[in-house]
């Protein structure tokens, strides 16, 4: 399988079919792939399934407060010190948007189950003690443990269809590194049947080579990267920039509302192609920052 | 309060008197209060605490200042830092961590969190982030919970969805996993512990300032009032001068 | 054989013939033939082929000579390299690896390999070394087999245990994962497949030298025959001074 | 938990008690933790199970030689292009250890339950259609996935009492970061109930924290460490020295009898302490070979 350089604009139809299972990468405010996420946003195209990291911010919100998610299975989605994910709230208490309760440790296990061939994984402990499985049948049933024959919760393996995730760094022949953190990244990367990265620039094959095992993904493992400077923003990306927390709060004032949403959707991400998007951004902070 | 020091300062300090040295600390979002804590009992008690950093997976980060979020590119370098999946596989197995610090859009009377739903789960009247890594809670030696909201509507009788599982409320030999449960628990007007009886919350200090019955109408529960109820030690000199050294745009001043 | 090229390099530049541009390719212990064989096959008609170095996860190494051992240092750096757990993911997942290098103690006449015992498992005459990871043969898109003995020990009609199944003796709709299973052999004295109806151990090429029935008295059980039999086209110049190029030393030509 | 410094005579008696299940990393002939191995065999420390990487070579076949292991589960003991391991082959055909069969697959998932706190893993698949779980029934038996209500090979966690492994680096704080390559030594560490590491050199918390997350291990999993330059010989340490496979042939040749085995420890091992050892191969090849 060899991988293609493209735009986002053609990455996002290439790889993404509607109703698919859509993981996307990034924990809380960095390394979420935002070109990618904002381009599924402009071609509206719908998600049958998004997966996100142990904790999501504005990489879920959009997605749902543009009505393009049907289920979702992420164990956080909020803003950390900035508040709530003002779509999130919004779409669950309005019962537009199903939600497959889990927590960090099984999402985590449900995706190493992906990665590896393995149809489920008996949850750890603690979870047991929760109200989570009760409320998930979908990805929890309960599994007899054949060594002690006790009840134990299980997790269904996740595979998302394709995988978006941030990385800093390409070379030509499409092998690619994480930045300052792997996070969930990799592991999801691993389950997905197809991988989309977003980078943040170009290398030589020599400066790939130097990075130690487990910082880089090879590229036979990637269907298309999409090189996209500025991309993560207003999330950060560790080594390029940090977040921008004026826009995200500009984001999370106007979502207050479904019809700020859609002016600050119509007005920040539609009216502007991505490369435009990216121009404008760069243009409005300091290059390098970081 | 005094002007001399911020509440939040004051439960860094309060947090952090609370940590013995050896102690593994995990902490998740919005990590200030809680990584503040860890600097400052490493600085003055407990020079070999150990602390990851939630989703970052960073361990002992120092930052010059404190970060807001627990992802921030900031925390890199640090002495060490695990890929976000073998902190999850230290979080199950148990053995590996002591302290959890956890919160909740709710904590009930026996310590369970829920950061989920209040209100029916499938019809919330207010839907929170989500529980995270607090499943985990009762398989560390031991959490602490602490939360910046000391209302009746945050600290109930039993929370509306079990996020982060408390103290069971039956006898001794039913802890799960045989791990302590919540040990602490501080919020800006008061410290609370567990019973050992009937393993409900209990006052433990009261902020300088606050009287108990203060506390007692700002709890959605009976407390568990022991006859003597002191006051916090207020943070000391040198307390607050450390703490302030890794702090310099005061964010547990705002 | 003739003076001009080593049997291994015959081999090699047979199992290289055999890989397909993009594939992606896993090999294990004692790496140099198959890893010879991938470099061959990048440098002529694949330029786009992977391949993963076992043990070391390493990811198109390309070091200035072969070395012996699958974790050899000399490995480093490489393109990419995947820590040893990742690779065992990619092996159960199936649809990320497309041919898997194996080989055997003995080898039936189903592509059945046996890494463990000659003999009942539990009172073994021979043990070998274990299985590693030939178990995930029959999960990849295909798996070709190379041994340097080919004798009636070896080519046995059924392994004494199975290590890494090869292809089921049933019929079509039976083959497991839906995957290829075996596609190649490759021997000191020829090169097989299987035959597409009873998916028996077929003859197709015999090395320059080698005679069929040397091949058949060399063989434990009934090889499928067919009427003609063509010789193995020796190595190309061009093949051989592009696999002489990362053997400074020589280690096909021992 | 606060890490020791100590040498391999105190480390190896301090951690690892007698009948334990003990982890050694080390893939193939490279990392393997030699100077905590030699150690073993000069205190004659029985080993109730021995969990190897997924392949080892003279790790395994020194204290299986010795008469030190009990029980075995290990994917492949072997020395690649030098052969078979002599002692390994002697024990199983002879009767005198248990293994307890299994493969890369099984053995590295196994781990990751012992991690983190799995009871199982559903096997990946593959080895449904292999004699291997067959002739296990200690670490493999049958569970039935609760999606599909299909029965599926399962593999029992596995957690060393005390694993060993090698590290390039060690910092004061006790935190490690290992050289070219983790293999399944991570892993195992994480899935330790101890660990004991030995360490080529000892490094600045500076130099550790420039180390990329998942290349180190943080101090307070690690029990105790033992630094010893040169210790992983005759093995590789990436970074610092190649394999010495002329020693390793000298093994081989010394193996092939009992006699010669006893003989070849008595001579190279149980003669010298362990500085002792490190101080005569420090002198018989050049410093710093890579």
């Amino acid at each position: 399988m060899s991988c293609e350089f493209l735009s986002p604009s053609e990455a996002v139809p290439r790889w993404i079919a509607p109703g698919a299972t859509v993981g996307v990468g990034g924990m809380h405010m960095t390394a979420a792939p935002m070109s990618l996420v904002r381009e599924i946003v402009r071609q509206r195209i719908r998600i049958g399934r998004l997966v996100t990291s142990p904790s999501a911010s504005l990489q879920a919100d959009l997605l749902i407060g543009a009505g393009l998610v049907e289920e979702l299975i992420s164990p956080y989605v909020g803003f950390e010190h900035l508040g709530l994910a003002p779509a999130f709230r919004r779409a669950v208490e309005g019962g537009s948007l199903a939600v497959l309760e889990c927590d960090e440790g099984s999402l985590t296990h449900a995706l190493y189950a992906g990665a590896g061939g393995l149809p489920f994984i008996p949850c750890p402990p603690g979870i047991d003690l929760t109200d989570i499985p009760k409320v998930n049948p979908t990805l929890y049933r309960q599994v007899q443990d054949p060594f002690t024959l006790e009840a134990r919760w299980a997790v269904a393996a996740v595979r998302p269809d394709v995988t978006l995730v941030h990385c800093a760094e390409a070379d030509e022949s499409g092998n690619v590194a994480f930045g300052g953190f792997p996070f969930t990244d990799r592991l999801m990367a691993l389950a997905g049947r197809r991988v989309i990265v977003q980078v943040e620039r170009m290398v030589s094959q020599e400066r790939m080579a130097a990075h130690p095992p487990g910082t880089t993904l090879p590229g036979f493992l990637i269907s298309a990267i999409v090189v996209a400077p500025g991309g993560c923003h207003p999330t950060a990306a560790p080594g390029y920039y940090g977040r921008d927390e004026d826009a995200i709060q500009a984001y999370l004032e106007a979502a207050r509302t479904p019809e700020g949403f859609q002016e600050y959707v119509e007005r920040t991400i539609l009216r502007l192609d991505e490369p435009a998007y990216l121009e404008q951004v760069r243009g409005q902070q300091p290059a390098g920052v970081s | 309060m005094s002007g001399a020091y911020s509440t939040l300062e004051l439960m860094a300090v309060v947090l952090a008197r609370n940590l013995q040295d050896g102690e593994v600390v995990v902490m998740g979002a919005v990590p200030a209060l809680p990584l503040a804590a860890c600097r400052l009992a490493r600085a003055l008690h407990a020079p070999t605490l150990w602390y990851i950093v939630g989703g970052s997976g960073t361990v002992n980060p120092a930052p010059d200042s404190l970060p807001a979020s627990s992802c921030d590119p900031a925390l890199r370098p640090a002495p060490s830092t695990l890929p976000l999946p073998d902190v999850v596989l230290l979080e199950g197995r148990g053995d590996a961590l002591d302290v959890f610090c956890a919160g909740g859009l709710q904590i009930d009377a026996h310590g369970n969190c829920n950061l989920v739903s209040v209100g029916p789960w499938a019809h919330p009247k207010f839907r929170g982030p989500g529980s995270v890594g607090i499943p985990f809670l009762p398989v560390t030696k031991r959490s602490v919970i602490y939360t910046m909201s000391h209302t009746p509507r945050t600290f109930v009788e039993r929370v509306d969805f079990v996020s982060g599982p408390g103290h069971p409320s039956g006898p001794e030999q039913d802890r799960p996993y045989r791990r302590q449960g919540p040990s602490l628990v501080v919020t800006p007007l008061a410290a609370l512990d567990f019973d050992p009886h009937d393993r409900r919350m209990r006052l433990r200090t009261v902020h300088p300032g606050v009287a108990v019955n203060q506390v007692a109408d700002a709890t959605g529960f009976e407390l568990v009032l022991p006859s003597q109820v002191p006051e916090t030690p207020p943070p000391t000199e040198r307390e607050l001068s450390e703490l302030r050294r890794w702090d310099p745009h005061g964010v547990l001043r705002r």
